[in-house]
């Protein structure tokens, strides 16, 4: 396993250019996720309107998996329903091994579908880093449920 | 530049069995020390031998295995008295490590002897076991914290003493060696200004003890927490060295056996300093343990201890400054400073770069080394830190240099 | 007398080299395992493999070595759950043993939600690590310390609750099997007492997970404190189990790394249970060794180890009831009791005793075995007490039998 | 070493047959002894006329060595002087062994002179029991310095 393949440039450049940085100040819901054990912070502030996605915005600081990972995932789930966004967020925990053989997912393409996302394929090999690209998923999971 | 140093140590690497295994497919450089210390076959050897040949429980039994059990555990205290120069064996309580040993005197001194209106003095620079107990001790009591700042060159600032101390300063913690920035404490100077007001001062020793000389007699301070784990030693213990006089005004903070004099149903008396300050059974075999990581160290001499850092420390300076973009946060001056390295490197987040260099073999710590008040005051969220310890060699300083040229590859630093 | 029984567990005595030791010219009779048992291989292989391979500092390492250690830290705090059966792993806190995991629910519960007018109810055959933290934290909070009694078998009266339980009771701390008397607790009575007034249930199970199956979650209690020591683990831990909902109102007694979410100069807040009742670095290789001596405990069976514990006790109260003038304190029933077998001989003292046995190289415990106020109670300053575990076998018995027959002799008791 | 020399006849008889138990109302010294890792108790009361012990009294508990002990002290230090009491307590540390080598006692007999308190020489050979034996005399020390 190569470390280039953890650090794609892809990764490297959500890192340095996060995209939907910022706060909302009329969020529908909100979550602040940190990784206790490395200090890792995501904090979402999102809009959803008729079960949809409309706005996301990202702030927070840590390791480049996981401010990649959050600038990826505001990139897709913008415009998704929140049926739509469970199922990406599925494909994502089966990529990173986290639900041992989810049998609705192709194993051999599970990252097929998930667009930059895919890139974080790489951290699969690296367990440690694993709950750092998680943590947005994570953080987005308890905005998606609770008022601003 | 002033070339690779020899190292006069690097015989006793064969006594550390971890220091021979692999990493990632690359043979480990530990470089973690300050973290916790690998520990030389001597001590686990102290330790098993004890439980295979002397295993009972301490004080109480009138048979010969607890005889031999109680003296090799005073044994012990008297081993780690005599490392840092303590007037007497009754001067060492054993605690569970550095932590424990600070909480107890927060709360068996500060809970009784602090009030609305007294202050605690901090430091900016210090260990959350050196600030939590007193935050908490100071909601207890109403005592308020006030904290010293820190020099541009990461020395806590002793000048600022003249604008905050006075009568009602009650004590003064601060680290004897920062386990972030390296620096050594004023000691002398905060001992001075504690006795000119009257405040007790507590010393979080946890990376002084094990990296220099350390004669508690000379220091003039009044406590003095460190742990073995640090030194060689096992972890689940550590001491608390405290002056006779100031352990006499120590309530103890547990109540249990061993500890008492006299129980009765509604009151109980306590028994003599130190054991009225471990309550419950002793880690006993750990006490064995730090006995004989006392034993290692001072057959090497804490002198060539603290040489020996000092030079892997200067080299890896040296080869740090080679490195573009690469910011360490510590003292300059050799004489100033331990052994551990702090530093970020360009705009590569500390835990990438622990993955980079542990893919290596390498192993940094990354994150806040559980001092975010400092992390904040330096502006950053996190540091890579490199320590080291008797067994460090230059090759490891080496290979973490080339190890961080590559990230800069892997991150296309230009 | 039935005659000796067959010792099923023998085998296992080469697993602990101690038990081929020689004590004063004689094989060595370890009969002092309510004080601290031995250890056998597998628990000093495991711990010394730890060291040898794993040694890393837990939770903040970013590198291999420092996940490895993580995991087998977490691992066994995995095991220990299991084997009281825990509804998850985050019950179990790691402690440095029984009697600091006592004093954290004094400290950390009783401190923050008695007040003056509330009671705490003991029971009169605690250990001092089960009375000495109640009476410190009456006197912090003014809250009164209350007595349930002894029937005249030796065991907690629970009729006596009439007239003690009531809505003033916050707290009932009470042993689960007693290490003096060996009598069991009325843990389901008692935990249903508590819940009928709202007070938390606080059971001291030093001697009691050691020496028989423990179901947390069918005892209806709100902790449990035990340590390893005793159950062929090492010195220097211990585990506090409590239940989800006690633990999040349980208070950190200990400040300090690890434990927090978030430091600030003036204020902290905790990070999840277990973790924020972890100050500093835990006892990782006790851990690892705790781990170890779960795992030797279960390939035997707990329900093998408490009738392995019966028949050696039947036959030792048979064997000891031979003896002119011994006079035996505990339940005679063995469903009642456990292996803690303490007695008197005519008015030979039980130091006297000790030493007598101890020059046939047999290790029985003299004194009030942290038990003041009970011995008060007996109406004997000290007792003799013999004490088994999963290596003793008869034999030992008979050793011990013949020995306090020449005790007799040389004291001339008629 | 055997047992039967720990355990002498007189001894046992000091045991089971303390002399001088009780207490003075008007002592003019006092002291409690503990030895905190057995729990053996001596408390002394006595009585110092012109630099003369004139009365004593032992109340406590603990093992036949610590009560033995005390009870053969009372008898010999009543009717010394101060100075003889300390040269006797002399010799009964040398033949303890508590002071290694004390040049003015004749290692070969250091027991003479204590007359029943001799028969503590078998103490000697049992470290552990030593303490037992010295704890009257260290309490003695303590009574014969403060007020009662
Ligand atoms: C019943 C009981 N409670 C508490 C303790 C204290 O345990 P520890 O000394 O390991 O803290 C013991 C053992 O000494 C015990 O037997
Ligand atoms: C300066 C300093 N203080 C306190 C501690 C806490 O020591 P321990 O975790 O061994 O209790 C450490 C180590 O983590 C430290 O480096």
């Amino acid at each position: 396993m190569s470390l280039d393949d953890l650090y794609r440039e892809v990764i490297l450049d959500h890192y340095r250019n996060p995209r939907h940085r910022g706060r909302l100040d009329h969020a529908t819901g909100h979550a602040e996720g940190q990784n206790p054990l490395c200090g890792d912070e995501v904090s979402l502030d999102l809009v959803v309107e008729d079960g949809r996605v409309t706005e996301v915005a990202v702030t927070g600081q840590g390791c480049s998996i996981s401010q990649a990972s959050a600038s990826m995932m505001a990139d897709i789930v913008i415009g998704k329903t929140i049926e739509e966004i469970a199922e990406i967020s599925r494909r994502f925990r089966a990529m990173m091994d986290l639900d041992e053989g989810d049998p609705g997912i192709d194993a051999s393409r599970p990252g097929e579908a998930l667009g930059d996302l895919e890139a974080l394929q790489g951290v699969r090999r690296f367990p440690v880093r694993i709950k750092c690209a998680n943590l947005p998923w994570a953080t987005l999971q308890e905005a998606l449920q609770g008022p601003a | 530049m002033e070339g690779r140093p020899i190292s006069g140590l690097a015989r006793l690497r064969d006594d550390f069995p971890i220091l021979s295994t692999e990493m990632n497919g690359h043979p480990l450089a530990y470089l973690d020390s300050a973290a916790t210390t690998q520990k030389p076959v001597q001590v686990l050897d102290a330790m098993d031998a004890y439980y295979r040949t002397t295993n009972a429980n301490v004080h109480r039994g009138a048979y010969l295995l607890a005889t031999r059990a109680t003296e090799a555990y005073e044994g012990a205290r008297a081993k780690v008295a005599g490392f840092v120069n303590a007037a007497s064996p009754q001067e060492i309580v054993f605690t569970r490590g550095t932590t424990t040993g600070i909480n107890s005197i927060a709360f068996g001194w500060g809970l009784y002897h602090l009030r609305e209106g007294d202050r605690i003095l901090l430091t900016m620079l210090e260990h959350h076991a050196n600030l939590v107990p007193w935050q908490l001790v100071a909601r207890h009591t109403g005592a308020e914290l006030v904290y010293l700042p820190l020099t541009s060159d990461y020395l806590i600032d002793t000048a600022a003493l003249e604008g905050l101390l006075d009568e009602r300063v009650k004590v003064i913690a601060f680290s004897g060696m920062s386990n972030v920035l390296g620096s050594i404490g004023p000691i002398e100077v905060l001992g001075e200004a504690a006795r000119s007001v009257g405040a007790i001062t507590v010393v979080d020793a946890a990376q002084m003890v094990p990296h220099m000389p350390v004669d508690v007699q000379a220091l003039g301070v009044d406590f003095l927490a460190f742990g073995a784990h640090k030194m060689l030693g096992p972890t689940g213990i550590g001491a608390l060295w405290g002056s006779m006089e100031r352990l006499e005004q120590l309530e103890p903070s547990e109540g249990g056996g061993e500890m008492i004099r006299d129980v009765g149903l509604y009151e109980s008396t306590w028994t003599d300093i130190p054991h009225r300050f471990e309550a419950g059974t002793p880690p006993i075999a750990e006490a064995i343990g730090f006995g004989a990581a006392v034993d290692y160290l001072e057959a090497i001499g804490m002198e060539v201890v603290r040489s020996h850092e000092e030079s892997i420390t200067r080299y890896a300076l040296e080869r740090l400054a080679e490195v573009p973009d690469l910011r360490v946060y510590g003292p300059d001056h050799l004489s100033q400073r331990g052994g551990a390295v702090s530093f970020t490197l360009a705009d590569i987040h500390p835990h990438d770069l622990a993955t980079i260099l542990d893919q290596q073999g390498i192993a940094v710590r990354a994150g806040h080394h559980c001092t975010r008040p400092l992390h904040r005051l330096l502006e950053v969220p996190a540091t890579a830190r490199a320590s080291f310890y008797v067994y460090s060699i230059p090759e490891e300083v080496d290979r973490l240099v080339a190890a961080l040229h590559e990230a800069r590859r892997i991150f296309g630093v230009a």
